[in-house]
């Protein structure tokens, strides 16, 4: 029951947002609904006792393998926390960045949020689908209606970008829906049990991946990500970079890895290749950007681009380190985000140009950010050291170069962050007006901050929840034939 | 067969009440004949046997299809008073004709013999060539009617000659002498293959498949847009009923299945491709049916291929998907109406800026069926596309099926951009006047796709 | 009786190469009576006498009279048909021709129709089709009451002329939704 | 009796699908090439007679009435065809002034 | 137990505490206030390591906190080691850095800022000890990135000017890419051992063969972490711009503690670079190479703080050349020793720099000695003491390294002396500059308040006396030091000495004699009479090649910085704007561009559909007739 829950609050909160229009308190009772989806993920959390749940399960269309199917195994969990706990905070981005109509922005979110939990609960391979798609419409109209330059070309790249691969999910769903024995179901713990040959995995896997790549990104299929991320507003590229990718993520370990594994361990190396590459080119090229909020775009995708480098390794630290990251990363963007709007909020712009000396104006401020570049930065004792740790060691596990690649990230990483730090905050004072950051903005940062730190400090409490899946991922498919 | 009576009967009814210049009593009269006919059909969901010496067949298929255009055709007659409203002369005519065409509706979706095939089609036909001219003084109404006709008679000709051959191989104009003979002697004799390329040939053009498409835009956009709507949901339900059923007798041998995969790519290519660029909604929407026939011609597609018992798995999908996309259809066409008032009379499809702002609800609910035809999920229109997609996988069609995917992408880019215009708000005010009925079917529109969607079971 | 059938079958062609070629309508629509009483010689060769007859009354007696009031009513003689490029003509006829082409290949490989043994010599009189027609046919005779109703309908209603101010209004007055 | 059945013979089937092919081809490109419209009325008549001649021919090799009641029917719907085609032709002639089937073409791309 | 295990927690936990007090209250303490806690903390953390060392009874004890990381087989504690060698480093770490935390209450307190440099300089001192205590690998790297992010913040302090600021990127970067080394080491160690506590990966280590290809690439990818920390060749550039920052970090990060780190991780690796004897040849040709590129560079600098800044780049290679010779136990000596003196030197220099309100070029200097007596005589015994003569400390460790070094290779001998002489006569250079003739300069010269010169004096004692922590056999002591750290790890001890006396004492004779003539030369040069360097552009080219430290900032320029900067340009130039973008809109153009062309197929004109319908019917024909 409670697994309905977390869908059906944030989507009667945005009902109730959109029939009563109450423009004044729309923030408050999406936050409050936020707030208690996130009570309900904590006690999902509190009385997870390691084996996988199934919350709901329903017959819709039996011929098709459609089934209402609804539950979570840890590394579900750990998506659901990483949803219900960001989103509080992306609600939250609006009081002191809003975007236009506060009913219809809030309405949006917490639709958006009610598909994402669906497809982080989706037991069933067509649920999963409907859900990945549905949570792109909420994010489709915010980007149209309150997109910065460009917004209509590129929402509408976007959204077709994003689809073309949807399709090809939805395609592979179909097809294998079809290879299961009679009565067809779409079920995930009928479609894990089921051996393709080996040349239908081959193919398969493409058609699959291509959705989980376009929606991370992971190079070269990223050519929406930096201008769309740009273009949308803060809370509308914080729901993208941190919850929205990491579907892809999930997306591969339950849906791919579980499917297709030998296409998946066939094409491993290729993935690696590219992601590693991508990784490495977003770095390079954020170093060079002279728009705040592209640069955080580019690392982005640089972060998505080692996850699932380390996702195809095969091996628990490659898997169990991106797993952890998602989490990581998603923190870590909704902070680097909410400090490019407070920035360009004041100085009225994302180009580096107008930034710079700050600090001194805004020393709390640049604390506050600096905590983040450290984060941001994978300094040990910040949440993503261990991620990215792990990742590394995953990737040593595969091959020792890919590592070395690898861990070029984080010398490219400190590159081009403190570059930002430093063309944002530092330097001589400019005598551009701005203020400090206010208690609304500490109220939101200093969370965050705490929450990276602390699970920087104690990673096992998120590595405990996604241990046993990726173990048992692993010996399902060393027992394969 | 008595709803068959009862439609026909109901038409010279409607046209005597014509007569008598009772012009706010025809849509109720046909809407209550139709119920009727719904109801007779509904009767009759049991009987499964030949009537009139083997001409029709009511069954489960036809019976689906025929209930089901009924519906469509209440809908389309609930929309009349409004549309009407300002008209004088030929309104009884209109709605009269409408009612013939869907007798013959009726027929082509329960044929058994060719013979009634070719009535049928013509029942389904010639009222239509009217109905689009039935604005008589606009010339573009008038060339609609011209090149329906025109292009109409061209391709009956082709059915008819296709007809001819399969009688000559045959010996007899039924369905079941053209399947025994295919199951006979197989599918490699060359006239045969002819017969039944010529006959493909005819309800391509009714389906509007591609290369037998060009009516299509022309008479939809010039047609009256209660007429377009018309066309564009009974005459596509018909018109697919009857290929499935001549399909699917045939169990369409390798030669007529490589026609059907190049008629299918073709359609969804060129519909697809062409409405990327439309900027007047009719005409935007009659590509995308010519899309959605792409679609449905690859539903067809996989009756070749499927295992035995899955033909109805076919029927199944044609009758859900022609029927939601009428849905969406109907409610767009008359939001459609409704903007093209607000705008003095433009067709671009900015006429549909202000919705939002004005109606949010209609706009939400032309949101619902814009989704619905891109087939994003939750709505009919992706369960629809699932389907065929399915069928297709199921029935081996993989690399078809792949272009059609590609191809919904397409068609998700052109709804998009409409729906885009929906919630941008306009430079100058516009006043959207909505009549309470009109009101009430676009929501039932929006609302049916939804439910559609989200339970599919229930068509 | 083959030397009738060519004799027939010279006639009705180049009496359908008059109607396609002729230059004014009415000519036309003479060669087109001539080709349609020889397809009528036809049937009667073919030993359907009822159809001839039909035929001959439906087509020569309604069909191309219609016509004829049409083209006298419209003053259509006097027009001159604009002539479609050389082109155009010529692929025409090379598609027309390459559609016979394929047919007529088809035709070499012959027709699998199963000839049967028995052969009723009635089959083509009054008698014996007005039993079909009404026996297992009732249902098509039926329904072509409905075609023609609507077809009787729709012509009333299309080209009886309205009393409405706006006849004849200038093309260029309807707002043309295309221009983008 | 069997006069009659060889009388028909003599003929092969083959000459009257060949001949009603041709029909229907001539009809076919006199729709391409002429812009009179009732002249492209008149081939299309010609298409179906050629049609109607090949049905009539199945017929007697069949010994079937079914075709020739085919034909009938295809005469009737002719006549009707070509009646709603005549009075959108007289349409169109009072709207434009022209029967020339090109004149309208405003409604495109 | 109970009680080490709360001492050892208590040692990093003090300085954290700082950073919170001061951190926090950083608007409402007072300079002195800030300073006063700042240095308490890590005076307390410095009296608890005390505790710890006195009663530490040569076993190796672990303190076990939490796990931290926990993986599949994975399964990394946040655990400290208590042994010998980190005692010593946390004695040193805490030890010096409380002096120079009260050193800086006086530089500092004029600084806006000073409580955030405090809880800087208290953050620096948690890693460090982090650093030092960690009891694997994982840990230690906390320490390790953790002191690089403090050297970062507080090279930046003035982050007004972008060139510190600049300064403080390059000193972080550079050092990333030595944990580049790092981490893939430990990956390595990782995968090889399936764990990296320091005590389980070196048991498992030593029961591999000498040479083992693992353990040669382990031991590099370390010895690459540590050159980046250590700022050996090739990673050292950053360490002179790490100048910038104020000079008692300079003094404390910078030379002291922060740079040996990498020697403090090569010993605690001591085992595995004892099974490598390819790396150790590496790591001894680093650090003479160091220490030759050092010294000369540090001839003809005229900033004070960059002097001292190359004589640790040089200091530093000796260390690492004594670990490449096997000798950790004098590495860790002069580690010991240099921190002594290099942290006096800095420290004194900072004292002549507040003496001139700032001024940092020594051709302005000169004739202080009369005005900054404790200044000046505090940094004569430095000076001494890091020329090697004797009594004073420097002898005593630079000496020992000479000998290992003689003892492994002769020619890396030569080299070290030559250095030794090069350090001498640099170190003379300036305090002659500095201190004696005129002076040159326009400001007013004033002493230095008490709590600045205190740690000077205490630094110089330390200096002066330090030796005598590891006396060796020949004047009669027993190399208390080495024997010491010997518990710590298996490698510390494994090469004793094995020259004759007669040979020990030759050497020594030779070293201090040559250097005794560098600096009557320099004596000659700079206090007879003042010889003035000009720019670099002036000079004949060696010494413009010397002076401009040997190019390598260009070269690195040149090698790295403008391919990155130019395959960072086009990969956003050619690779998003001319490939990817494009190609992405381009699909959509010309998808867009063929409708607009298809859509001309529609002509409108009813005699071409009928056309368009036949052609079509017609092909359909013919390939159904070729496909029947």
């Amino acid at each position: 029951m409670e697994v309905l829950a977390l869908i059906l609050i944030p989507f009667l909160a945005g009902l109730l947002l959109l029939i009563a229009r109450p423009a004044a308190m729309a923030r408050g009772i999406a936050l409050v609904s936020t707030l208690l989806s996130l009570a309900v993920v904590f006690w999902l959390w509190y009385t997870w006792t390691g084996v996988a749940v199934t919350g709901i399960s329903h017959d819709w269309v039996p011929a098709w393998g459609m089934r209402f199917v609804l539950g979570y195994g840890g590394i579900g969990l750990l998506m659901l926390i990483l949803t219900g706990v960001l989103f509080p905070f992306i609600i939250g981005t609006g009081y002191k960045q809003p975007v236009g109509d506060p009913v219809l922005v809030n309405a949006l979110l917490l639709f958006c949020q009610s598909a994402l939990f669906g497809v982080f609960l989706a037991q069933n391979a067509f649920l999963f689908y409907i859900f990945f798609e549905l949570t792109l419409l909420p994010i489709f109209f915010l980007l149209l209606k309150w997109g910065g330059e460009h917004k209509r070309a590129i929402t509408v790249r976007f959204f077709l970008y994003t689809l073309l691969g949807g399709l090809a999910l939805l395609f592979s769903i179909a097809y294998v829906t079809l290879q299961t024995p009679l009565p067809h179901s779409a079920d995930f713990s009928v479609l894990a049990a089921l051996h393709l040959p080996m040349h239908v995995q081959m193919w398969l896997f493409w058609t699959m991946f291509l959705a989980f790549a376009i929606k991370m990104p992971i190079f070269p299929f990223h050519s929406w990500q930096p201008e769309t991320y740009t273009m949308a507003p803060t809370q509308g590229t914080m729901v993208l970079s941190a919850v929205m990718g990491k579907m892809g993520l999930y997306g591969i370990v339950v849906f791919l890895f579980a499917i297709v594994p030998e296409g998946a361990q066939y094409w491993s190396s290729w993935v690696i290749g590219l992601s590693l590459f991508g990784a490495l080119y977003a770095a390079v090229i954020a170093f060079r950007q002279n728009d705040f909020k592209r640069m955080v775009a580019y690392s982005s995708m640089s972060h998505f681009g080692l996850m699932c480098a380390a996702l195809f390794t095969w091996n628990a630290y490659g898997i169990s380190g991106t797993m952890y990251q998602t989490f990581a990363h998603g923190v870590l963007m909704v902070c680097l985000f909410y400090i490019v709007g407070a920035v360009s909020q004041r100085t009225g712009s994302n180009d580096f140009a107008s930034m710079g000396g700050l600090k001194t104006k805004m020393p709390r401020f640049a604390l506050l950010f600096m905590f983040v570049v450290g984060n941001a930065i994978a300094l040990p004792l910040t949440q993503s050291f261990p991620g990215e740790w792990l990742m590394y060691n995953g990737l040593w596990q595969w091959n020792n170069w890919t590592a070395f690649a690898g861990v070029l990230l984080i010398v490219l990483g400190a590159i081009y962050m403190l570059y930002a730090y430093q063309r944002v905050m530092l330097g001589p004072d400019r005598n551009i007006a701005v203020t400090d950051a206010d208690d609304e903005e500490h109220t939101f940062l200093v969370p965050l901050i705490l929450i990276f730190m602390l699970v920087g400090l104690f990673p096992n409490v998120i590595l405990h929840l996604v241990d046993g899946p990726v173990q048992h991922l692993l010996n399902s498919f060393t027992s394969l034939p | 067969m008595s709803a068959l009576i009862l439609i026909s009967v109901l038409g010279v009814l409607v046209l005597y009440l014509g007569l008598f210049a009772k012009k706010s009593w025809l849509a109720p009269v046909g809407i209550l004949g139709l119920l009727g006919a719904i109801a007779l059909f509904y009767t009759g969901w049991h009987i499964n046997h030949p009537l009139l010496g083997g001409m029709v067949v009511f069954d489960r298929f036809s019976i689906g299809f025929n209930i089901g255009m009924a519906i469509i055709t209440v809908l389309i007659f609930l929309f009349g008073p409004d549309y009407y409203a300002r008209k004088e002369h030929h309104v009884a005519e209109q709605y009269a004709l409408m009612l013939f065409a869907l007798v013959g509706g009726f027929i082509l979706t329960s044929y058994s013999s060719l013979l009634m095939l070719f009535l049928g089609i013509e029942i389904l036909s010639i009222p239509l060539y009217i109905l689009a001219g039935a604005k008589k003084h606009s010339l573009r109404s008038n060339e609609a009617s011209f090149k329906y006709f025109l292009l109409g008679a061209f391709s009956t000709a082709f059915l008819l000659m296709g007809i001819a051959l399969l009688y000559g191989i045959t010996g007899s104009f039924h369905l079941d002498a053209l399947a025994a003979h295919m199951t006979q002697s197989g599918g490699s004799d060359l006239m045969l293959n002819f017969g039944l390329f010529f006959v493909v040939t005819g309800l391509a053009f009714k389906v509007g498949a591609v290369p037998f498409h060009f009516w299509v835009p022309d008479v939809y956009q010039g047609s009256p847009t209660l007429v377009m709507t018309f066309m564009a949901t009974v005459v596509k339900m018909a018109g697919f009923a009857a290929f499935f059923r001549f399909i699917d007798m045939t169990g369409m041998p390798d030669a007529l299945a490589r026609i059907m995969v190049l008629l299918t790519i073709a359609t969804l290519l060129v519909g697809n491709v062409i409405a990327l660029k439309q900027t007047n909604f009719k005409r935007l929407m009659a590509y995308s049916s010519v899309s959605h026939s792409g679609f449905l011609l690859l539903a067809l597609l996989s009756d070749h291929g499927l295992e035995a018992g899955h033909g109805m798995a076919v029927g199944h999908t044609l009758l859900y998907y022609t029927f939601t996309y009428s849905l969406a259809t109907i409610g767009l066409l008359i939001l459609f109406t409704i903007a093209k008032r607000a705008n003095n009379g433009a067709e671009h499809n900015n006429i549909f800026q202000g919705l939002f702002a004005a109606k949010p609800w209609l706009a939400l609910c032309a949101l619902a069926m814009f989704l619905s035809l891109a087939g994003i999920p939750l709505t009919a229109g992706f369960v629809a596309k699932y389907q065929v997609f399915l069928l297709a996988i199921g029935a081996g069609w993989l690399k078809v099926m792949l272009f059609g995917v590609l191809m919904a992408l397409l068609g998700i880019y052109y709804y998009i951009m409409v729906v885009r215009e929906v919630f941008v708000r306009p430079a100058h005010t516009v006043t959207f006047v909505v009549s309470p009925l009109n009101w009430l079917v676009i929501s039932l529109c929006a609302v049916g796709v939804l439910v559609l969607g989200v339970w599919p079971a229930l068509i | 009786m083959l030397y009738l059938f060519y004799f027939f079958a010279a006639i009705s062609v180049i009496a359908a190469l008059v109607v396609v070629s002729a230059r004014s309508p009415i000519n036309s629509a003479i060669a087109l009576v001539v080709c349609f009483l020889s397809i009528a010689g036809h049937y009667i060769l073919l030993n359907a006498q009822f159809l001839a007859m039909v035929h001959v009354i439906v087509y020569t007696g309604a069909i191309l009279i219609l016509m004829l009031f049409v083209i006298m009513l419209l003053n259509m003689n006097m027009m001159i048909e604009v002539q479609k490029p050389a082109i155009t003509k010529i692929l025409a006829v090379i598609t027309g021709g390459l559609f016979f082409l394929v047919l007529l290949a088809a035709t070499k490989q012959g027709l699998s129709t199963p000839v049967p043994a028995t052969f009723d010599p009635g089959v083509g009189l009054v008698k014996s089709i007005g039993i079909a027609l009404f026996r297992d046919y009732l249902l098509p005779f039926e329904l072509s009451s409905v075609l023609f109703l609507s077809a009787t309908a729709g012509a009333i209603m299309l080209a009886k002329k309205d009393n409405s101010p706006n006849v004849n209004r200038p093309p260029s007055s309807e707002p043309n939704g295309n221009a983008a | 009796m069997e006069h009659v059945m060889t009388a028909i013979r003599v003929v092969p089937l083959d000459s009257y699908l060949v001949l009603s092919f041709l029909l229907f081809s001539i009809g076919m490109v006199g729709a391409l090439v002429r812009r009179n419209v009732i002249i492209v009325i008149m081939c299309l008549e010609l298409m179906l007679n050629s049609v109607n001649l090949l049905l009539v021919a199945f017929s007697a090799y069949h010994s079937d009435p079914g075709a020739q009641i085919m034909v009938f029917f295809i005469m009737l719907v002719a006549a009707a065809e070509v009646t709603v085609g005549l009075s959108i032709l007289v349409l169109m002639k009072r709207n434009t002034d022209s029967v020339d089937m090109n004149i309208l073409n405003r409604l495109k791309w | 137990m109970v009680k080490l295990d709360l001492l050892a927690i208590l040692v990093p936990a003090l300085p954290l505490l700082g950073v919170f007090i001061t951190g926090f209250g950083r608007r409402k303490l007072s300079a002195y206030a800030a300073g006063g806690i700042a240095t308490a903390m890590v005076a307390l953390s410095f009296i608890a390591s005390l505790i710890l060392f006195l009663g530490h009874d040569g076993q190796t004890h672990i303190v076990h906190l939490f796990s931290w990381i926990h993986v599949g087989a994975m399964d990394i504690p946040f655990a400290f080691q208590i042994d010998a060698l980190s005692l010593w480093m946390m004695l040193v770490v805490t030890g010096i850095g409380t002096l120079i935390h009260l050193y800086s209450i006086g530089y500092m307190h004029d600084d806006p800022r000073v409580a955030t440099f405090f809880a800087q300089l208290n953050l620096f001192s948690f890693s460090m000890l982090l650093l030092v205590m960690g009891a694997n690998f994982l840990v230690t790297f906390i320490g390790w990135e953790g002191v690089g992010m403090c050297s970062y913040l507080l090279i930046g302090f003035w982050y007004t000017t972008p060139a510190f600021n600049y300064a403080g990127r390059k000193a972080f970067v550079m050092n990333r890419i030595g944990d580049v080394g790092m981490l893939l080491a430990m990956a390595l160690m990782f995968y090889q051992f399936g764990t990296l506590n320091y005590v389980d990966v070196m048991q498992q280590g030593g029961l591999m063969a000498s040479g083992n290809p693992l353990i040669v690439t382990a031991t590099l990818l370390l010895f690459l972490g540590a050159t980046g920390k250590s700022a050996q060749l090739p990673l050292l550039t950053w360490l002179p711009d790490a100048m910038a920052g104020p000079t008692p970090v300079s003094a404390l990060i910078h030379a002291a503690t922060m740079v040996t780190a990498g020697v403090f991780l090569v010993v605690r690796s001591s085992v595995l670079y004892e099974l490598a004897p390819y790396t150790q040849d590496i790591v001894l040709w680093v650090g003479v190479a160091t220490a030759l590129f050092g010294a000369t560079v540090g001839l003809f600098q005229n900033d004070i703080k960059k002097v001292l800044a190359y004589s640790t780049v040089s200091q530093l290679g000796y260390m690492f050349a004594a670990l490449g010779t096997g000798d950790y136990g004098n590495g860790m000596f002069h580690v010991t020793t240099h921190a002594f003196f290099k942290a006096l030197l800095f420290l004194a220099a900072g004292s002549v720099i507040h003496a001139l309100g700032g001024e940092q070029d020594i051709r302005k200097m000169g004739g202080l000695k009369g005005v900054t007596k404790t200044t000046y005589v505090t940094f004569l015994i430095a000076t001494l003491a890091i020329c090697g003569i004797p009594p004073l400390s420097g002898f005593f460790s630079k000496d020992g390294i000479l000998a290992s070094t003689f003892a492994a290779n002769p020619v890396a001998y030569a080299v070290l002396v030559f250095a030794a002489m090069l350090t001498a006569f640099y170190m003379f250079r300036l305090l002659f500059l500095t201190f004696f003739g005129t002076y040159r300069g326009t400001a007013h010269p004033h002493e230095s308040p008490k709590v600045m010169t205190v740690p000077l004096v205490v630094l110089a004692i330390l200096s002066a006396i330090g030796g005598l922590l590891n006396i060796p056999h020949i004047f009669g002591g027993h190399s208390w030091l080495n024997t010491f750290l010997a518990s710590a790890a298996d490698g510390i001890g494994m090469h004793p000495l094995e020259l004759s006396a007669g040979t020990e004492w030759t050497l020594m004779a030779i070293s201090t004699a040559l250097v005794l003539l560098t600096i009557w030369y320099a004596w000659s040069l700079f206090c007879k009479k003042t010889t003035l360097d000009g720019e670099p552009a002036d000079m004949p080219f060696l010494k413009r090649l010397i002076a401009k430290r040997w190019m390598l900032d260009e070269l690195y320029a040149w090698l790295f910085e403008k391919p990155f900067g130019w395959i960072s340009k086009h990969f956003f130039s050619i690779g998003e704007e001319k490939i990817a973008v494009p190609l992405t809109a381009g699909t959509g153009k010309a998808t867009l561009g063929f409708g607009e062309w298809l859509r001309k197929v529609q002509t409108g004109n009813s005699s071409f559909y009928l056309f368009a319908m036949m052609v079509g019917v017609v092909v359909l024909l013919i390939l159904t007739y070729f496909s029947a």
